[in-house]
């Protein structure tokens, strides 16, 4: 048991720490929080397991951590971004924008 | 010259602290008398898991009620200036996405019970009545970020936040009346560690808990809605 | 108590520290706003970790309770931004 | 174990460092929304120094009243004002 | 009937907080959460509260854990992967999807799911149309999209909310 809780700590703090460096390295708003959400929740999620896993006692307390995280992380990152395109921060060499598109059209209120 | 003048005020200030700080032991060995007193009799007085509380609620429990007091005339004094302020710009208001109407519906029962839980547990746990009643404020707080008419009866908070307040000064009159001082604590100790223990301090918790929960939303409340009022 | 070997300590110290670093540099450096939010929210998550992990260096079971408590208002202090670029307040 | 609880630990003393350079930051950003993210950041480190120096209920204050309810505060304020400090 | 659910929801949520099976706290419990369903008027039990009772979906609920788990876990890795590599290979862009669920709680869990798998974040909804943030497009056109992002969560969530 000592040894997965060890495992996984070392999983989580790498994931967070890649996670971080996305936050760096990605060249708009939209790519780091691609980044910085998924690799955060991971990054939580696997930590916050492996202390579980050495202190079994604190399982249902680490539990509602890991599920609060899940829930609001998505949230957070879903209420930003569509604040953020509203406010007109374009996309670094975009492929395709269908949302500014129907915003154009009129579908979506703007 | 500034930031000159700017460094060598804050060297000083370093060179202050240190020079004034220095003498003061981290731990234990040299406390002041009365800290001292209340550190070695304070789990024993009270039977509070947490010591921390025993002394803001029960030595300290005057001093408490007068920041209860400060935050009521704060919030007072912001839902006097806001009703008299008629310098807003019109502020046009969008929906919020239906992703967040959804979770908030769902996030704000499970945080009122957070709060409620916090403040409980304010003998066994770091939390108590403050922390708790932000976070319940919080929870109203994500109803009105979710929600464009989101109304709290402005009544329900007034009246709850007086039933509070009347019970913290009922609680110390009791103690006035049977154990000779103002909020002694003459209810039975309990066993240590459970929910009922530590007498008369989870009582007080919960009625600071519903009092600063009621009294923030309230103020966040006036803030906001004193911003849609020029909405037509 | 177990208790975790020092290198272990040491890699996951420096993990999470160079991580909170990183998310300060994109909250001083962020063109927009947007980014330096999206580096208050990674932080958010750090930071949350971090006191989960002092609870469990220090073994005391009620720190849990500080994370939550963080975790759940900084998550309200993210949207009320978010809601405020949407012009919602 | 001791010198590290300290407060002089050279952990508590990094993160002291931290957190005044983003009280830098808050002063010198032009923009206020900006400064308050700044001032959320403090509040973070503020709850892990507290949390750190094993004084817990102050670290739950902290992260209580200075990361969520002031943030929000800041937001109504600077929605009722300017946003850009002139 | 409602009130009942949202009651115990809630005082399950309050036993995962305090963990412990002392008397005194299941009373204390079972009283917070009765009056915390009065005040919020029950909404967390949701609009026809005897779903909750279908082992069906439950098992459904636990199969579809299973592939979030799963999916987190390759979206890391794809993350990973484009974070180290030096020359950042993205592509990205927001596209259209379309589900066919109906219900609010299911979107929710759905727009959730879509930002936690391998290089997508759900941007905005609109009705049955999901604006999706991908890292990497493969295919502009709806159908190619949905059929990459939505399928895989659909068939567990149909089940389960609908």
């Amino acid at each position: 048991m000592k040894i997965v809780g060890e495992i996984f700590l070392i999983i989580g703090s790498l994931f967070l720490f890649l996670s971080a460096l996305g936050l760096l390295r990605m060249p708009d708003v939209y790519n780091r929080m691609q980044a910085g959400t998924k690799g955060t929740t991971f990054g939580a999620f696997f930590s916050i397991l492996g202390v579980m896993a050495m202190r079994p006692e604190w399982f249902l307390k680490g539990l509602s951590i890991i599920i609060f995280i899940l829930l609001t992380n998505p949230l957070s990152s879903h209420a930003l971004l569509r604040a953020t395109h509203r406010l007109g921060v374009p996309l670094a060499k975009k492929a395709i924008d269908a949302y500014a598109e129907d915003k154009e059209k009129g579908i979506v209120e703007k | 010259m500034n930031v000159i003048l700017a460094l060598l005020v804050v060297l000083g200030l370093g060179y202050f602290f240190e020079f004034v700080l220095r003498p003061f032991p981290f731990g234990m060995e040299q406390l002041p008398q009365v800290a001292y007193l209340y550190i070695r009799d304070g789990l024993k007085d009270n039977n509070a898991a947490n010591l921390v509380t025993s002394i803001v609620v029960n030595y300290r429990g005057f001093d408490t009620l007068g920041e209860v007091t400060v935050l009521f005339l704060a919030a007072s004094g912001v839902a006097f200036l806001l009703s008299m302020c008629r310098c807003l710009r019109p502020i046009k208001r969008h929906e919020s996405s239906e992703i967040i109407k959804t979770s908030t519906s769902y996030l704000y029962p499970s945080l009122i019970v957070f709060g409620a839980y916090i403040f409980i547990h304010g003998h066994l746990t770091p939390g108590g009545g403050f922390q708790g009643g932000a976070v319940i404020a919080s929870a109203v707080m994500y109803m009105f970020l979710a929600f464009l008419d989101f109304h709290p009866s402005h009544s329900a908070l007034s009246v709850t936040e007086s039933l509070a307040g009347l019970a913290f000064v009922g609680l110390g009159l009791w103690g006035l009346w049977a154990g000779g001082s103002f909020l002694a604590n003459i209810l039975p100790k309990g066993e240590w560690n459970r929910i009922i223990s530590a007498g008369v301090i989870p009582l007080i918790y919960i009625a600071i808990g519903f009092k600063v929960g009621s009294e923030l939303s309230a103020l966040l409340s006036d803030m906001i809605t004193s911003a849609r009022e020029k909405k037509e | 108590m177990n208790s975790l070997p020092l290198w272990l300590e040491i890699t996951v110290g420096v993990f999470i520290g160079l991580a909170t670093l990183m998310a300060v540099w994109r909250i001083i450096r962020g063109p927009t706003l947007s980014d330096r939010v999206v580096g208050l929210d990674a932080a958010t998550t750090i930071t949350m970790v971090l006191l989960v992990m002092i609870g469990f260096f220090s073994n005391r079971y009620i720190y849990l309770d500080v994370s939550l408590v963080y975790g759940v208002l900084a998550f309200l202090g993210v949207v009320a931004i978010a809601r405020y670029f949407e012009g919602g307040v | 174990m001791n010198f590290l609880q300290s407060p002089l630990s050279p952990v508590v003393t990094l993160l002291s460092i931290l957190a005044m350079g983003l009280a830098l930051l808050a002063i010198y950003l032009k923009d206020l929304l900006a400064a308050s993210v700044a001032a959320g950041f403090i509040s973070l480190v503020a709850s892990i120094i507290f949390l750190y120096l094993q004084a817990p209920d102050v670290a739950m204050t902290e992260a209580a009243i200075g990361a969520g309810i002031t943030t929000v505060v800041f937001i109504i304020a600077v929605r009722k004002t300017e946003r850009y400090e002139k | 009937m409602r009130l009942l659910l949202s009651t115990l929801v809630l005082f399950l949520l309050w036993m995962m907080f305090v963990a412990s099976l002392d008397p005194q706290e299941i009373v204390t419990g079972l009283f917070v959460a009765f009056f915390t369903s009065l005040i919020t008027g029950s909404v967390i039990a949701g609009k026809e509260p005897l779903k909750w009772l279908s082992p069906k979906r439950w098992f459904y609920f636990f199969l579809f854990a299973l592939y979030f788990i799963k999916e987190l876990t390759l979206a890391n890795l794809d993350v990973a992967y484009r974070v180290i590599h030096p020359r950042l290979p993205i592509n990205p862009g927001i596209v259209r999807v379309k589900t066919k669920l109906k219900t609010p709680i299911a979107k929710l869990v759905l727009a959730n799911s879509i930002t936690m798998t391998p290089g997508t974040i759900t941007v905005d909804v609109h009705g049955d149309t999901l604006y999706i943030h991908w890292i990497d497009v493969k295919g502009k056109d709806v159908e190619t999209a949905t059929k990459n992002i939505v399928e895989g969560f659909e068939k567990y969530l149909e089940v389960i909310f609908e």
